[in-house]
């Protein structure tokens, strides 16, 4: 007959058990495993000489001010964005939007290429202009700010996926409430847009500074020719020189970088401590402002920084995909599209390689919405304290370079398994159960900020109805927060679908996954080919949101990002 | 079980490979997984570290690596017959792993280029000056040995790198960075593996490759068995395809440079007896190797 | 401040019904207008209009010479100098209850002595001195009101509108607060309009009533003129608790109907054939008089109000008339009535 | 159904001043109780904590034999079979106005029909038929308290608790919707608690009114009691709209005063030195009839509301009362007064 609970509050007994063992077996688990392994060499003083190498240090300045600087410039596009086409009469908006999303989806190391051939010597916008510098001439993005400006553009789509969540949750009678009140637009974005979806800007700020932490690909392609280091690329070189100690190097540096994303969760914490965000009555009703003048300028700003971000990066790949080597000048002779057809017809693993990360960045998306559904639900109901600790051990997963990642769980995992005697190691599940660790925070951070601004009578209402937990959960909750549920699954899909180094050491032969195949590609000189299975991607991608178009209208409001 | 093969090759190199063995051997299976030398090393590291490494066999670049794992007892001593077509300095006394081929690291140049470089020393020339690039050791197998190779010249020596910092080259990535550095024009210079700019030449890129005079580095491409294998048997098989005629015909048409004696050079390549291959112990060399990364950290000023 | 003009006022929200249609209403310089009718009959939707967040569909809306929206332009909201109490409250949840009082003074840049002696006069004003550093969430359905209300008294608008500003309170502070906007008005001399479902409000307080129903604006008039002469069926049953009564027609100047006019037309249509001419007479309950010779009417229902009991009563033909009793009496009774005066509508 | 029981009762959300202390009372099965007090003294609250969503502090709840909640365990919401509107009406914005209003009955499952044919049925005793495929946020904000009266209603639910349910109702509309709840007490014989500012709201539905002040319960007694026999100066001057005197002690066993007694009482006091005991009268403007030969009182205030004036009187020794006129008269007018009864508090 009756249920009783201590709390008055009905989570289901199983729910915070389960979200501890999901997070100890995720996230602390492999991290505690390459911690034991780098032990020895922690305990042997190795440790000590590491800590005191400048070079060590340096890097981690060096980690810290990029990712530093390119989160502020991925605030500044993803927000400028968010606001835009949520809350602006801008034109277009579906487009805008969708075109928005698709920078997460070029690889960072081919970004960061498009951008230095963009600005380089053997630039064609800046030939065709004359602008060329001299061959030779010192590259402007081989440096502190030019890697903390392309962890800008690529990962301000993940700030404007986290903020408009937020945004389509802002009172509208708030806002207006400060338009009477005198307050010019911007002070209205100032007093009250900005600070109401502070959670929003806050969780994708973390994502974009977190993203910035663990970047291999642009560092290496962007800092390693100035000598700069950043904690990833010490890690990688620390790699290629496989000593002894190793394992305690890794254990450390990654120490280090979870240090860095713990230190950031608690700044994240501070600044949304002692407020409120939860908005009192009924939302649902969008604010908009009408720009007037300010329309056509501001239109032009959003398809100009759209031009910079994705389609001169994505012109730059499919013409290098179109020539046979690197360095020939694209013409109507030069062209062909035997990449192309390599790339589809002759290499099967191409075709694996489609297959395999459809199926992963698919399973870690829906994986992960309901875990962090879950989650978030328990770390927003339950204890604060437990709750940041919690997310401390989710978000540093993240933080890790995928190498670590990688690594930590072949330590775990290349035995057989304790007790079920299966050993997952070799198969495709290793890779998704590193996916469901990497991505965890991901996933969850909209989430947990969607929720944090739910008043909570809604949710009040629906017990009182008598729905149960699971009823309220499908029926109320997910609902409401399904402009940040879909943003947080398209995150996980997007960047799961080009993820690179956390396969690349996971993976063998038949679950190699596209970012392995166009790194390998790469990496074996045939850039021809790497190029042309990247707009491959680009084009599935493409496809895959437009048949997310096709079911838009069966979705809850607000799941698909570029709908309004 | 497969046999299974971690190697650095290109990945159609691997395919080609394993292709020509299962082809002479029907009845063993192959798989195969193909990352950057460091990549590779770390998941097989890890793997040995959890107690179960997957592998039997690995080909990768350089013998440096191999040397460290033969003195930590990592690798099975196999004497195979084939052994006896090789130079001696080709293969491990031992038995525990065997070069394949040889992969050169000279001097690549855009067309466009002032200069045409002939040697090392013309790298270090004002003509250069700001032009050079070049794979940082601490990144790549080959640029490590060809570091400690050209460490060991007399006349170049470490005074050379810091003749060439000094003309501001910068060493940074791997081969393929530098590739791209100098087929894009961003730098006219590149010190890098041979058949890069061969191939990237022979598809119509604005690059040459020379053999510089004072001779070249090289690594070899050695192929060990894991001594952890379960395969030996099989693994063995492997070890002698490769080492075979046969298997040696498949790299070089591939457009590598065979190891065994008596084979010709791909297309595009000087005459086998022309080409200077400086020479290098890999024994030593790894001695050396914790030190010389530092000697040329502190001359590049990198960690 | 000037004459607030609503002309020829419509919103379609592009439901197929217009929300307000073609509402002309001028309200004069330093006037409180009371602006009452049903649910959804679209009053929300003039204030916002009002206020500038809503274009209208047709129509225009000047102060004085100026001109606020029409069918060119549209001053925007923060230009207009007008403070409102949204009837969701809309308080900031973010800020604490002295910010969000603040906040339109803040915006206007004052010195920091001034702003905080204001902010504190205001929350005294609705009592919530001691609730100063509170979040709106913390805090019960009324004093969250009031923390909206503070915020709308707390600058010289020139306008100010009201939407439902007192409908979760109790007496006492309703009566309270009734004297702050009438002294607030009197000070400052802002036109207010005042929505409201509590009639006896509007009746204190307005210098002008105005009843609307279903996006129409039915009359306009000050209180006493609108309770003692309503015009039409819906402003008469809206206005006063009054009863409606269809009786047989009859030519006369006068609207004002006596007991002997009443008792006449009462007594000539016992059974209404509906082939006659009938009109709408307006009985307000207190001019319902029990006891005394008059007609029969049975107790169909009895309420009690505390001050004393709402009876509805049945004459002979069936229809209804309210009427007041100090002394408790059941459903069922038959009582003597006479009625005083009713207005023909 | 059966008795529900709150057993001392309090709550205290960290504030420092508890928001409910202490508060006993039992509501008999298929009772009606309206609760009333001043805003923010925790009406709210025991709301709340009926329908599970605040833990109390102290105290217990039960349902007849069952303990939804003490010190040990608490029945979560969604067991107690209860419905609520809440202040803020916390209707589901992604859901149409038929979704809010059916989604109690889909959770608990019924067939197609019935449910279409419930939703449709609620949904006609608000008036809103035509609205049942809009989003809330389109509608007006009676319209919504509407829907969230539907909602609650649509089951058959145990305990109904109503939070100013009828706040932002036009008067047709609320008598409508008492009528509405009148019935539905009838028909489901469902326990209610009904909160609410407006008294007469209270006296009309209620079978007993319960009157709280600061998170105290001071009173609970049926309407007809409580009007007549308040205790305590609170509850005396929040029931009806009494003036409470200060007037000369006097031993009696009879708390109704007549005219005779407070004639003298007054004529006693003409300055109040102090020191002398004082009790506290309450003298309701009905009770208070101008003309005749009485006491002298000046006209401080005039308020028209409609049916009549409502005057603010001071009398020789500056007391204030309160009384009706039919007719106007203006601030600073004499009149004579007799006061027919007083209660002594
Ligand atoms: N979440 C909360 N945290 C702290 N204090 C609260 C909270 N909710 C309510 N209070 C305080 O508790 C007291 C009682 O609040 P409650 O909402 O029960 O009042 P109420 O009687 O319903 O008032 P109203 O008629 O204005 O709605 C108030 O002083 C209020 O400020
Ligand atoms: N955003 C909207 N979209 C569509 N229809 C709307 C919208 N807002 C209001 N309406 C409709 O317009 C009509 C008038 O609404 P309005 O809010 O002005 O009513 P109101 O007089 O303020 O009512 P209440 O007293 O219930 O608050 C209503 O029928 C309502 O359903
Ligand atoms: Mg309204
Ligand atoms: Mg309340």
């Amino acid at each position: 007959m009756a249920y009783h609970s201590a709390k008055g509050n009905s989570q289901p007994r199983w729910l915070f058990p389960f979200i501890v063992v999901t997070v100890a077996c995720l996230c602390v688990l492999p991290l505690l495993r390459l911690l034991v392994a780098g032990f020895s060499s922690v305990l042997s003083g190795r440790a000590l000489a590491l800590l005191g190498e400048p070079a060590v240090w340096t890097a981690a300045y060096n980690t810290l001010t990029t990712s530093f600087l390119g989160m502020i410039v991925a605030v500044a596009i993803g927000g400028l964005f968010a606001l835009a086409l949520t809350l602006a009469d801008v034109r277009g908006k579906w487009v805008l939007s969708f075109l928005f999303m698709l920078p997460t989806m070029i690889p960072p190391q081919v970004q960061a290429l498009a951008w230095v051939g963009m600005s380089g010597p053997s630039s064609p916008l800046l030939k065709a202009l004359g602008l060329a510098p001299p061959i030779g001439s010192a590259q402007p993005l081989y440096s502190i700010g030019g890697i903390a400006l392309l962890y800008g553009v690529q990962h301000s789509p993940l700030v404007y996926l986290s903020l408009r969540a937020g945004l389509l949750s802002l009172p509208r009678d708030g806002i207006e409430a400060a338009k009477l009140a005198g307050a010019s637009p911007w002070r209205v974005l100032k007093d009250i847009i900005l600070p109401l979806s502070l959670p929003g800007i806050i969780a994708g700020a973390a994502i974009a500074f977190v993203s910035g932490v663990g970047n291999f690909g642009i560092p290496a392609i962007l800092g390693l020719p100035a000598q700069i280091y950043t904690l990833p690329t010490l890690i990688y070189s620390r790699l290629a020189s496989f000593g002894g100690g190793t394992f305690g190097d890794i254990a450390v540096l990654s120490a280090m970088i979870g240090v860095m994303a713990v230190a950031g969760l608690q700044i994240q914490e501070l600044a949304l401590r002692g407020r409120d965000y939860r908005v009192i009555g009924l939302s649902g009703a969008a604010a908009t402002f009408r720009l007037g003048r300010l329309r056509a300028p501001l239109e032009l700003l959003l398809w100009a920084l759209l031009f910079v971000m994705l389609i001169a990066p994505f012109v730059a790949l499919v013409s290098a995909s179109l020539v046979p080597a690197y360095g020939v000048v694209l013409s109507l002779k030069t062209a062909s599209f035997s990449a192309y057809e390599e790339v589809l017809f002759r290499q099967t693993a191409t075709r694996t390689a489609f297959g395999n990360s459809i199926f992963l960045a698919g399973t870690t998306a829906i994986g992960l919405l309901m875990i962090g559904v879950l989650t978030g639900y328990a770390l927003t109901r339950g204890s604060r304290r437990v709750a940041a600790w919690l997310s401390a051990m989710i978000e540093i997963p993240y933080a890790l370079p995928g190498i670590v990642i990688s690594v930590a769980f072949v330590l775990v995992f290349a035995a057989p398994i304790p007790l079920l005697g299966v050993t997952i190691y070799g198969t495709i599940w290793i890779i998704l159960v590193a996916y469901l660790s990497s991505f965890f925070a991901v996933g969850l951070k909209p989430i947990v900020s969607a929720l944090r601004q739910l008043d909570p009578a809604l949710e009040e209402a629906a017990r009182l109805s008598g729905a149960g937990f699971y009823r309220r959960l499908f029926d109320i909750i997910v609902p409401l927060i399904a402009p940040a549920a879909g943003a947080a699954m398209i995150l996980v899909f997007l960047i799961s679908c080009n993820e690179l180094t956390v396969s690349a050491l996971l993976w063998s032969a038949g679950t190699q996954t596209l970012g392995v195949a166009i790194y390998n590609l790469d990496d074996s000189g045939s850039y021809d080919l790497a190029s042309a299975l990247s707009v491959l991607v680009v084009v599935m991608v493409v496809v895959l949101m437009l048949l997310l178009e096709l079911m838009a209208a069966r979705l809850p409001k607000g799941v698909v990002p570029w709908r309004n | 079980a497969n046999l299974v093969l971690y190697t650095s090759q290109p990945n159609e190199d691997a395919q080609a490979t394993v292709d020509g063995f299962m082809a002479a051997n029907p009845d063993i299976k192959v798989d195969w997984v193909r990352d950057g030398t460091p990549k590779i090393m770390a998941k097989l590291m890890a793997e040995i570290e959890a107690g179960n490494p997957a592998a039997d066999l690995l080909l990768i670049a350089d013998t440096v690596t191999l040397q460290r794992m033969k003195e930590a007892g990592q690798l099975m001593a196999y004497r195979s017959p084939e052994a006896a077509n090789y130079d001696a300095s080709l293969y491990d006394a031992d038995g525990a792993y065997y070069s394949t081929k040889l992969i050169t690291t000279g001097i690549m140049y855009n067309t466009a280029a002032a200069m045409k470089p002939t040697s090392w020393a013309d790298l270090a020339k004002p003509e250069a000056k700001g032009l050079v690039a070049m794979p940082s050791p601490l990144t790549s197998g080959a640029a490590l040995i060809h570091a400690q190779t050209l460490a060991g010249v007399p006349s170049l020596g470490w005074d050379y790198y810091k003749a060439l910092q000094a003309n501001g080259a910068v060493a940074a990535g791997g081969n393929g960075a530098v590739l791209k550095s100098v087929a894009s024009g961003e730098k006219a210079y590149g010190v890098v593996v041979d058949y890069m700019p061969i191939r990237e030449k022979a598809k119509g890129a604005p690059v040459e490759f020379v053999f510089p005079t004072e001779g070249v580095s090289a690594v070899t491409e050695p192929v060990a068995i894991l001594s952890t294998s379960k395969n030996a048997e099989a693994a063995k098989k492997f070890v002698d395809y490769v080492l075979s005629e046969k298997g040696q015909e498949g790299f070089l048409k591939l457009g590598y440079i065979p190891a065994r004696n008596g084979m010709p050079v791909p297309e595009g390549f000087p005459a086998r007896d022309t080409i200077k291959v400086l020479p290098i112990d890999a024994a030593a060399a790894l001695k050396a190797t914790e030190d010389d990364l530092k000697t040329f950290s502190g001359i590049f000023g990198t960690n | 401040m000037a004459k607030l003009i609503l002309h020829k006022l419509s919103k379609d929200y592009g439901t197929g019904r217009p929300a307000v249609s073609d509402v002309s209403l001028t309200i004069r310089e330093g006037g409180f207008l009371a602006l009452l009718g049903p649910s959804g009959c679209g009053k929300t939707t003039v204030l916002r209009m009002v206020a500038g967040f809503e274009t209208p569909s047709d129509g225009s809306i000047l102060l004085g010479e100026r001109v606020l929206a029409d069918a060119e332009r549209v001053v925007p909201p923060e230009r207009r100098n007008m403070a409102m109490v949204f009837q969701s409250y809309a308080l900031w949840p973010h800020m604490s209850v002295a910010d969000n009082v603040g906040y339109p003074l803040k915006v206007r840049g004052i010195t920091v002595e001034r702003y905080r002696e204001k902010v504190v006069e205001a929350l005294k004003a609705v009592r919530l001195e001691s609730y100063a550093e509170r979040r709106p969430a913390d805090l019960s359905g009324g004093q969250r009101q009031r923390v909206a209300l503070a915020r709308c008294l707390v600058t010289s608008p020139d306008v100010v509108l009201l939407d439902e500003p007192l409908a979760n309170l109790d007496r006492h502070l309703r009566q309270e607060m009734e004297e702050t906007f009438r002294e607030f008005h009197q000070r400052s001399g802002a036109t207010m309009i005042y929505v409201t479902h509590d009639q006896a409000e509007a009746m204190a307080l307005a210098t002008d009533v105005a009843v609307m129903s279903e996006g129409r604006l039915l009359q306009v008039a000050p209180p006493a003129e609108i309770y003692a002469r309503p015009e039409g069926r819906l402003v008469g049953g809206l206005i006063g608790q009054g009863a409606i009564l269809s009786l047989p027609a009859k030519e006369s100047p006068d609207r004002v109907l006596g007991w002997d006019d009443l008792r006449a037309m009462l007594a000539g249509s016992p059974t209404p054939s509906g082939a006659e001419p009938r009109m709408d007479v307006l009985v307000r309950p207190q001019d319902v008089v029990l006891g005394g010779e008059g007609i029969a009417a049975k107790v169909e229902g009895v309420l009690y109000e505390g001050e004393r009991y709402a009876l509805r009563l049945a004459i002979a033909d069936g229809q209804i008339l309210r009427a007041y009793s100090r002394a408790p009496c059941s459903p069922g009774d038959t009582l003597s009535i006479t009625i005083t005066a009713g207005w023909r509508l």
